[in-house]
């Protein structure tokens, strides 16, 4: 039992450390700003997620009691990550794409990052 | 000086100068206090009393004075009997400072004659002043430089004597500024306030090394100790030092310049201060010193040669001055290098001489002084070369100014006469070096000017035709102008008389005060018989005459001669010292902070090296850790980080990328190393730290221009290294050592459990055992706030706003300000991140975390929802007002500190205990969580109302206001027909 | 170990001080912030670098701890120099927005105010 | 239940956030449950001002199967990223965009969907159209991104229009 | 316990917020709460003073823990006379803030200033070097507002430099404290002094390190040369009453090292040998030149009183850095008067640049030039050090107890020149101010006037009643010299017998 | 075997590390400097937790949890940055 714990452990330790390693490498290696954008994004998500793991059980094999509260970072990534990489690509379209160069947007014309309107609606100062 | 007593001390001192005023003897009515006091109370009356009157200032003035006046002569008899009448008030004991007054012969005389030539000065200024002339400042002034000078006379402590020879100073600054819109009387003013009061500053060196060697300052103390102070080897400092203060004030060469532009006073003022007063307190010290300075070669070689030459000098220049007040100032220069010289000679008898004529010069300058003003008041002008003829339109002044020149020509039967043949008659029995005839022929010479001088005020003022062409119509003046130089030509010519009965026992009583002893036998008379002085005067009288009549061809003379200007010179100087102040300050303090900071890392890592390598090393003590990978690792993160934003600042988008790797190592490292809760501060406070800069970098230039050449970089490059490489080596150092003593931290880890209920040793120090420094800390945090607040107001008060309000972004910005991912990941993460704040508070005390850290976990979920959903979106969502916040967070920590106060402890002290209801576990309570609630309200205000008020910066109109996201499909479009979700609420 | 901190105090420091000798206000508040963590550093390790001896007492055993209290002062230090810091940004903003210039330097004759 | 409606407006999220405490503490008890659950309901009030409509999760067991599909894709497509980054080489590789044309609404289902992009290895979600109709999304390596749009839109935007809407 | 040690921190500490959070949108409320305080802090102040007039020496010890542990409040003659002195001259400053109208042009006036005060009197109080620190910052914070209270351009921009100077002599603090904590072990200032004294001869290159660096954090706050540069440019740019309360922020820098370096690094501690008087003398020296030539060379008037200021400094520090118990008597009547003396010239200074502009240059009289003009030719003379007010008796107490020392030529030629050249300058500014404006004739003064605000006053009598209540100061510490001297003499004997301190805030229990 | 794992995943996050920094180094837009950064926070994440397995403690998650919460933040300020300018408007 107890060896097994240890190769799991092991297991989500090496795992993790070759999907971090993947995701930093990922944001070397791949050419096109985009494409970079995905190895850190995930793998490196991923790759803390098994770190994560690892980290619970061992806790549970190794100094056997519960602890969880690793899955909360687990959560926080999930919910944190996409909205950076969101935010990033968003740079990068601004930047560098066109609406000529993206994917037509459909009915609504354009995509939100590039729908700069001017809108001259005087309003209050705020306090 | 010796430190002594206290309070009750001081206060018996007090008393004991009560007593003192009650008279010892019948006559010793008038305590000196009241005497000295007198002039400084009056100075307050004309001041208030303006609004009653021109009148009213001149007799309160006149009234205090002539009290003062009688007051003085009631102390006569006692004077008489050679009895020092005294008063003694400790004033600074520690420092030998005391109000100790003595009144003696010669204070006597000096005190006499400024009170009385005062009472004379106050009647014709009354009359001399004109309307426009603000009365009562004039009065003020006077009596303030009157009161000045009686106390320098009066003074028995030298140290009081130059409070009160400075205030001469100062008043007679006013005195002769008095006229504020002549350049003239401003520049003048200044001159003498600079030469006389720099004399002063020399004099309170030498006084202070006179009260060292004696160890007293008190004059009848130093007075006593001749042999002492001429033994010294401080003498011959002490000497100069007092004699530049005489000097100064007594114009003498080469510092008499000052005093011919202090004429650009009112006369009143000129005729006081320059006959009487001021000039005269220089001759009055030299005389007070004079037992125990005189007598030695140096006391003569530089006393009586600066006389010798001032005397002479004077009187050439007066003979060529058109002004009459410029004629008569170059005189009076002349006359008090003569009582100069005759105090330098250091015998007895040309010590009885100096007294006589300074009554003398006293009598007939004042007179000369006042007559001039008459004739300037009724002709318009002072110009000799204007004037003449004036004897039969100012009969009385014209006798008036006859009789005052002519005894300061030295004619018989006239007190001038009488002195100056004394004057030369002293020459004569002195040598020079080893010349015989040096003295009395210099004295011969400045003798013939003198009597020139005089014949010329006479002769082309009132002599010759009349004139057409006075710039107004003369005639006499009212007698209110020319009764007090009536009554000084009246002492003229009855002194002249009856020297011996007049003034005789004054001449002797002040005399002997001035050589401290026995006087040789002597007797005021007007005939010696014939004898070599007699032969000198007449020379000098006819002399006069022949010089007076070849004056037309000796002033060609004199105009062509080139001669240095003193005013020139003197302005030149003050001019190039001023430039060279200005140079001096505005080259130093060029406002630039970038070389101030340079000088400040310079010089402490100079003195820290200076302070290190005189210091003594050991060998280190401790051993040297293994560094795992791990260190490495974000060291040379670290290194990196920190070498490129060293190199690559001028990006600075980039450089704050790279401040936040460098925050994220630091935090890292203190997580390795053993400081958790250091890691969590480090790393929020980073990310509000660079949510501000970014905030302010939005309105700034986005890239710094190389602003300094190579060879600074370079310079500054090595500055920092050097410094780089010192704290490296300092800290080193420290860590390869123990503790040179155990630590106090030994108790914090001992007693955090036990005492302050916490397993968190840290948060314990924090909140407990240094709870006051925490308490400093919000404080600092929360003024932070308020002061970014005030800047805020002040900033969009002023035409800034105008500028932000049309601004227009450096680059485009994209569409989409607030994306929906954004507004719902923060909404979602709202709750949760408020959560973890709440954790992390309250496991604080036990485990890392704290109110700290939790107010910027609370801030940060805020500021999410200030980011996503825009500045005027959340702050209409905001409830509590961040001022309040804070507000409340400081008066809760305060109310906790307080708090013990009810058990009777310190401020701050803390109480836990543990509580158990019902089927919960066991839980802590603690005062400590409380102050550290006060923390977290601080913390979050502080934070909240310093990005707020960033933020507002950039609130331009046409910002989204009632929409959190720019996108929303289910806002937009029409109800899905498929969905039962209500959407009638909508985003308020 | 300790060659590591103490190296990264001293290029911490010389890049705070090469920093907070330029002539805009930008940079040399980045300075401040680099000299912060340099001081931060060493304050730190006036307690000497201990590894895995965090100060929370253990109640169940005897462990060593590392010194607490320059870590007490060293997050009274943060908190203080990040008040300090806000009111620098603050203020070099301020005084950009009035003089559209972000000089540190008032070299110029007095005033030319705007 | 009117009552029960007072004091937990927000049922799914005091849960969510008594949970998220539990894991906080890092154990449970009846002082942590108590608390949590105390927190749970006051925070949620606190923070409602800042979540306006906050929408009514409908279809519990299918959030977890969501949940379940959702890591079980991460996994398995973090395997093919990983290959892709370390042994395919760039040239070999096919970027592209697709289009996706949402039939959600709600924005939290669409926050959720793009989320659920960026976390499968493969996908990532750039941009939203205009008015929010159709997704930018991102392809690291594909040949068909038709395939990948349809894919999406059965694997996952089904099952959220079923959670949300 | 004696709580009164504390109240004069507490006091401020809690009206600041009830301020900001209650009244701070009532101007009239503020100023009615900030004055009640100040004069409470007044009363508290005497009856501190009150205490230590017996000689033994107080100490409260904050959350019941014994010193070295905790922190500790000090209350001995010398940190009662700051106190003392802070909050008699915090009175005529916001009473003339208020009738100036000062406390209006801004927000937050009041609470920053007593914030400051908190500081200020804190950084006196307290015996523990970090907690010195903290409120050194309180009370540098505070002053940042302060500094740039009401804003304006040149006020700004010299702002961000003073704050940066500061942050590097807060910096240098922080390097300090680590230095000395890490060798000694300690931070309670009395505890550091028994170990200094306990330190072994052959390991000293650290400390000497810590107490120099210390030495120098402290220059800055008394502007010593050339670490004085912050103070022309802030001063003369703050708002100028403010600048007359940071009369008194010089003072702490001139108070702890007076603290520090006769109780921890006495002068006769062996480690400590040849580090502190050996070069704080000279830059002394120096800091009184510079000053005087800057008072010549100023083109402002504000910039003026701040190189008096800079000058008065120079003086003081002199008879600091004599360090014998005399010199300290001197050193701490001088500190009171220059106090005094230099508020009330930023005073005066404030009404005249009020009135017509900062330039040293003629322009048409000003309103109420009379008793302006008599006010500045008072505040000169006392700045000048001449008589008859305290300035020439600090003076002649400074050049009476250089006397003993080797350097006392220098000492003298450089004060008494000085003092030449500040009573030149001083002349010179203000014949050109009051006295040549009687020359000018008004209609050539379009130009320069266009842009000077000419508001009135809102009630120019409390300004005048505030600036002659300075004015009585002086005129007090002149008459009571006799005492004032005792006392100072008596604090000084004190400072120079530290084992008392010692023994009262460790109460033996250490060693 | 933990441990030679711990050692493992060690290197391969502190690699990953320098291999941000690398990126931050040599990149020339901000934007993969800020993804650069961003991946760098979680990075140090897992090296934190990591060294939180190897010395068995757990003194370390609350900082992995905060910095994960707020590297988060601080990338969004960043990247809205560069899109609006404001990153609060
Ligand atoms: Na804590
Ligand atoms: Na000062």
């Amino acid at each position: 039992m107890a060896f097994a714990g240890e190769l799991l452990i092991s297991f989500f330790l090496i795992v993790s450390g070759i999907f971090g390693f993947v995701g930093s490498f990922g944001l070397l290696k791949l050419s096109d700003p985009m494409s970079r954008m995905h190895a850190p994004t995930k793998a490196t998500t991923l790759g803390v997620g098994g770190v994560l793991i690892a980290s619970i059980l061992h806790s549970i094999f190794i100094e056997h009691h519960l602890s969880l509260h690793e899955l909360l970072i687990t959560l926080f990534l999930f919910i944190t990550a996409p909205v950076s990489a969101h935010f990033i690509a968003k740079w990068h379209i601004h930047r560098h794409e066109t609406p000529e160069s993206l994917p037509d947007a459909g009915d609504d014309g354009v995509w939100a990052t590039h729908d700069i309107e001017e809108d001259e609606d005087a309003a209050d100062m705020p306090r | 000086m010796k430190t002594c007593n206290n309070w009750t001390g001081w206060k018996l001192s007090v008393i004991s100068a009560l007593i003192d005023f009650h008279p010892k003897t019948g006559e010793q009515l008038v305590s000196l206090f009241l005497i000295v006091a007198l002039p400084f109370l009056g100075a307050v009356f004309p001041a208030l009393l303006i609004r009653a009157g021109r009148n009213a200032c001149a007799w309160s003035a006149g009234v205090t004075t002539l009290l003062a006046f009688v007051g003085l002569m009631i102390n006569l008899p006692a004077v008489l009997r050679g009895e020092a009448v005294t008063a003694r008030l400790e004033w600074m004991p520690w420092l030998g400072l005391n109000a100790n007054f003595f009144l003696d012969g010669l204070g006597f005389l000096f005190a006499g004659l400024i009170l009385g030539i005062g009472l004379l000065i106050i009647l014709y200024a009354r009359f001399y002043l004109s309307r426009e002339d603000p009365m009562g400042q004039f009065y003020t002034y006077l009596l303030l430089f009157q009161g000045a000078m009686v106390g320098i006379v009066l003074s028995d402590n030298i140290l009081l004597l130059l409070v009160f020879w400075e205030l001469t100073s100062l008043s007679s600054f006013l005195l002769i500024g008095y006229w504020k819109h002549l350049p003239e009387g401003r520049q003048g003013a200044r001159m003498a306030l600079a030469v006389t009061g720099s004399g002063g500053l020399a004099m309170i060196a030498g006084m202070l090394i006179l009260g060292h060697i004696v160890g007293s300052y008190d004059l009848s103390v130093i007075l006593q100790n001749k042999d002492l102070i001429q033994s010294s080897p401080l003498y011959l400092p002490a000497l100069i030092l007092i004699l530049l203060g005489c000097f100064t004030k007594s114009a003498q060469f080469p510092f008499h310049f000052w005093l011919p532009h202090a004429m650009a006073a009112p006369t009143p003022v000129s005729a006081y201060l320059h006959s009487a007063t001021m000039v005269k307190a220089g001759l009055f010290l030299m005389a007070r010193m004079w037992p125990v300075l005189s007598g030695t070669p140096e006391w003569f070689y530089i006393v009586a040669t600066t006389g010798l030459i001032t005397m002479v000098l004077g009187a050439v220049i007066a003979l060529f001055k058109d002004d009459l007040k410029a004629l008569l100032a170059f005189s009076t220069v002349s006359h008090l290098g003569l009582i100069t010289m005759l105090l330098g000679f250091g015998t007895e008898i040309a010590a009885i001489a100096a007294i006589f004529h300074i009554i003398n010069h006293a009598t007939f300058k004042a007179a000369l002084f006042m007559s001039a003003g008459i004739v300037d008041h009724e002709t318009g002008t002072r110009d000799i070369k204007r004037l003449g003829g004036l004897r039969h339109l100012m009969p009385v002044t014209f006798t008036i100014a006859l009789i005052a020149s002519l005894s300061m020509a030295g004619i018989p039967p006239l007190n001038g006469f009488l002195s100056k043949e004394m004057m030369l008659e002293e020459t004569l029995h002195t040598v020079w070096g080893q010349s015989h005839l040096l003295m009395p022929g210099l004295a011969l010479l400045a003798a013939l000017f003198s009597a020139a001088y005089s014949f010329r005020f006479i002769a082309h003022v009132f002599l010759g035709p009349k004139r057409s062409d006075y710039p107004a119509h003369p005639h006499d003046p009212p007698v209110g102008l020319w009764l007090a130089p009536a009554f000084l030509v009246v002492l003229v010519v009855t002194i002249g008389l009856n020297a011996q009965a007049m003034v005789g026992p004054l001449v002797k009583v002040a005399a002997s005060a001035v050589t401290g002893g026995e006087l040789p036998y002597f007797k005021l008379k007007l005939w010696h018989g014939f004898n070599t002085a007699l032969l000198m005067s007449t020379i000098a009288t006819i002399g006069g005459l022949v010089l007076l009549v070849m004056h037309g061809g000796l002033e060609r003379v004199w105009n062509a001669m080139p001669r240095p200007e003193a005013k020139t010179i003197f302005d030149a100087v003050i001019r190039a010292l001023t430039r060279l102040s200005r140079l001096i300050t505005d080259t130093l303090h060029n406002g630039a902070i970038s070389r101030y900071a340079m000088i400040f890392v310079v010089f402490t890592l100079a003195i820290a090296a200076y302070a290190y390598f005189t210091g003594t090393m050991e060998m280190p003590t401790r051993d040297v850790q293994d560094a795992p990978l791990l260190p490495i690792v974000a060291w040379f993160c670290l290194i990196a980080a920190t070498a490129m934003l060293t190199f690559l600042h001028r990006n600075r988008q980039l450089a704050l990328v790279l401040i936040g790797v460098v925050g994220l190592i630091v935090s890292l490292s203190f997580n390795f190393l053993s400081a958790p809760d250091l890691a969590m501060t480090q790393i929020s406070v980073e990310v509000v730290s660079i949510i501000l800069l970014l905030l302010c970098l939005n309105f700034l230039p986005k890239t710094t221009p190389v602003d300094s050449s190579l060879t600074i970089r370079v310079r500054d490059a090595v500055i920092a290294g050097v410094a780089g490489v010192g704290t490296a080596a300092l800290i080193y150092a420290v860590m390869i050592r123990d503790f040179s003593f155990p630590t106090i931290s030994e108790f914090h880890l001992a007693n955090s459990y036990k005492g302050g209920g916490g397993t968190n040793v840290v948060n314990v120090i924090l909140v407990d055992f240094r709870g006051f420094d925490t308490f400093g800390e919000i404080i600092v945090l929360g003024i932070a706030a308020l002061v970014i607040f005030a800047l805020t107001e002040a900033v969009l008060a002023s035409n800034v706003r105008a500028y932000l309000l049309n601004r227009k972004p450096e680059w485009p910005q994209s569409g989409d300000a607030h994306p929906l991912m954004m507004v719902v990941a923060t909404r979602v993460m709202m709750p949760i991140a408020l959560m973890v704040a709440t954790y992390i508070f309250f496991r604080g005390h036990n485990l890392p975390g704290g109110g700290f850290i939790a107010g910027l976990v609370a801030a940060i979920a805020f500021v999410m929802q200030y980011m996503a959903s825009g500045f005027t979106w959340a702050a209409e969502r905001q409830r509590i007002f961040y001022h309040g916040i804070i507000g409340s967070g400081v008066l809760i920590a305060a109310a906790t500190g307080m708090g013990a106060w009810f058990n009777g402890l310190p401020f701050l002290t803390s109480a836990f205990g543990y509580v158990k209801i019902g089927p919960l576990e066991e839980f802590e309570l603690a005062t400590a969580a409380l102050f550290d609630l006060g923390v977290f309200l601080a913390v979050l205000g502080a934070v909240m109302l310093a990005l707020e008020s960033l933020s507002r910066f950039a609130w331009q109109p046409g910002m989204v206001t009632e929409h959190a996201m720019d996108i929303n499909p289910k806002r937009d479009d029409p109800p899905d027909p498929k969905s039962d979700q209500p959407t009638s609420e909508g985003e308020t | 170990m300790e060659l590591l901190l103490a190296t990264a105090v001293g290029v911490l420091t010389a890049s705070g001080i090469y920093l907070i000798m330029r002539k805009r206000t930008f940079p040399v508040i980045l300075g401040l912030s680099q000299l912060t963590y340099a001081v931060n550093v060493f304050l730190f390790a006036s307690g000497r670098l201990a590894i895995n001896q965090p100060p929370i007492l253990n109640k169940y055993a005897e462990v060593p701890y590392t010194d607490p209290l320059p870590q007490a002062l060293v997050l009274t230090a943060i908190v203080i120099s990040f008040g300090m810091t806000a009111v620098i940004v603050m203020l070099a903003l301020s005084a950009y927005l009035s003089s559209r210039n972000d000089r540190i330097d008032l070299t110029e004759e007095p005033g030319d105010d705007a | 239940m009117r009552l029960l409606r007072r004091i937990f407006p927000h049922p799914h999220l005091t849960l969510l956030l008594t949970l998220v405490w539990q894991l906080l503490v890092n154990g449970i008890s009846l002082n942590s449950l108590l608390f949590g659950l105390f927190l749970g309901i006051v925070i949620p009030v606190v923070t409602m001002p800042y979540w306006p409509n906050r929408p009514k999760l409908r279809n519990i067991p299918m959030v977890i199967e969501y949940i379940l599909v959702v890591l079980y894709d991460i996994v398995i497509a973090n395997i093919a990223v990983a290959r892709i980054v370390l042994f395919k080489p760039d040239a070999a590789r096919n970027p592209a965009w697709v289009r996706i044309p949402l039939e959600l609404r709600s924005p939290e289902a669409i926050a959720v969907l793009a989320g659920t992009i960026t976390m499968t290895p493969g996908t990532l979600s750039a941009d939203l159209s205009a008015k929010g109709h159709s997704l930018l999304v991102h392809c690291l390596d594909t040949d068909d991104p038709e395939a990948v749009r349809d894919e999406i839109k059965q694997r996952y935007e089904r099952r959220l229009k079923e959670i949300f809407e | 316990m004696n709580h009164l040690i504390i109240a004069p921190v507490v006091l401020p500490a809690i009206l600041a917020p009830f301020i900001i959070m209650v009244i701070r949108h009532h101007l009239d409320l503020q100023r009615v709460f900030s004055v009640a305080a100040t004069v409470l802090l007044l009363g508290i102040s005497f009856a501190l003073m009150g205490q230590t007039l017996g000689g033994e020496i107080q100490t409260y010890e904050l959350g019941d823990w014994p010193a070295p542990f905790g922190i500790v409040l000090v209350l001995d003659r010398l940190s009662a006379l700051m106190v003392l002195l802070t909050s008699v001259l915090a009175l005529p400053i916001v009473l003339y803030a208020i009738g100036s109208g000062w406390d209006a042009r801004g927000k937050h006036f009041h609470a920053l200033f007593h914030f400051q005060l908190m500081g200020v009197i804190g950084a006196f109080l307290t015996g523990d070097a970090f907690n010195l620190f903290v409120f050194f910052e309180v009370l540098l914070i505070a002053s940042y507002g302060l500094m740039t209270h009401a804003g304006g351009t040149r006020r700004l921009r010299a702002g961000v430099q003073y704050v940066v100077y500061n942050l590097l002599g807060s910096t240098l603090f922080l390097f300090a404290l680590g230095t000395l904590y890490a060798v000694t072990g300690t931070l309670n200032m009395a505890d550091l002094a028994v170990r200094v004294a306990e330190m072994p001869p052959d390991d000293t290159a650290l400390l000497r390190v810590g107490a120099v660096l210390l030495l120098l954090v402290f220059a800055v706050k008394a502007a010593l040369l050339p670490l004085h540069f912050w103070l022309p440019l802030s001063y003369a740019n703050a708002p100028l009453p403010i600048a007359a309360l940071f009369a008194i922020m010089t003072k702490v820098g001139a108070y702890s090292i007076l603290r520090m370096y006769t109780l921890v690094f006495g002068p006769e501690v062996a480690v400590t040998q040849g580090l502190v008087g050996e070069w704080l003398l000279p830059a002394a020296m120096l800091t009184l030149a510079a000053g005087a030539i800057g008072i010549l060379g100023s083109r402002d008037i504000g910039r003026l009183v701040a190189f008096a200021a800079i000058s008065s400094m120079g003086t003081l520090l002199i008879a600091v850095g004599l360090f014998t118990p005399e010199s300290t008597t001197a050193a701490l009547y001088y500190m009171v008067h220059s106090t005094f003396a230099t508020a009330l010239m930023f005073l005066v200074a404030d009404m005249v640049m009020e009135r017509r502009g900062p330039d040293i240059v003629p322009r048409t009289p000003m309103p109420q030039a009379g008793i302006i003009a008599s006010l500045f030719f008072v505040g000169a003379i006392a700045l000048a050090g001449m008589p008859p007010l305290s300035g020439f008796i600090g003076k002649l107490l400074v050049l009476q107890v250089s006397w003993p020392a080797p350097e006392r030529v220098a000492i003298w030629a450089i004060i008494l020149i000085g003092s030449f050249v500040t009573i030149v300058g001083l002349a010179r500014a203000g014949s050109l101010i009051f006295w040549k404006s009687h020359a000018v004739v008004p209609q050539a003064e379009d130009d320069g006037q266009a842009e000077i605000d000419t508001a009135p006053e809102p009630s120019p009598g409390l300004s005048f009643a505030a600036t002659f209540a300075l004015l009585t100061g002086l005129i007090a510490l002149t008459i009571f010299a006799g005492p004032a001297t005792e006392f100072a003499g008596e604090t000084a004997e004190q400072l120079f017998n530290p084992d008392r301190y010692i023994d009262a805030v460790l109460k033996g229990a250490e060693q | 075997m933990i441990t030679y794992a711990i050692y493992f995943a060690f290197a391969c996050f502190g690699v990953a590390l320098m291999m941000n920094l690398w990126r931050i180094l040599t990149s020339d837009g901000v934007g993969v400097r800020v993804l650069a950064l961003d991946t760098m926070v979680i990075n140090t994440i897992a090296l934190l937790i990591l060294y939180g397995v190897s010395i068995s403690s757990e003194i370390f998650f609350e900082a992995a949890m905060i910095i994960a919460m707020l590297g988060f933040v601080s990338t969004v300020a960043y990247a809205r940055f560069m899109l609006r300018g404001n990153i609060i408007e």
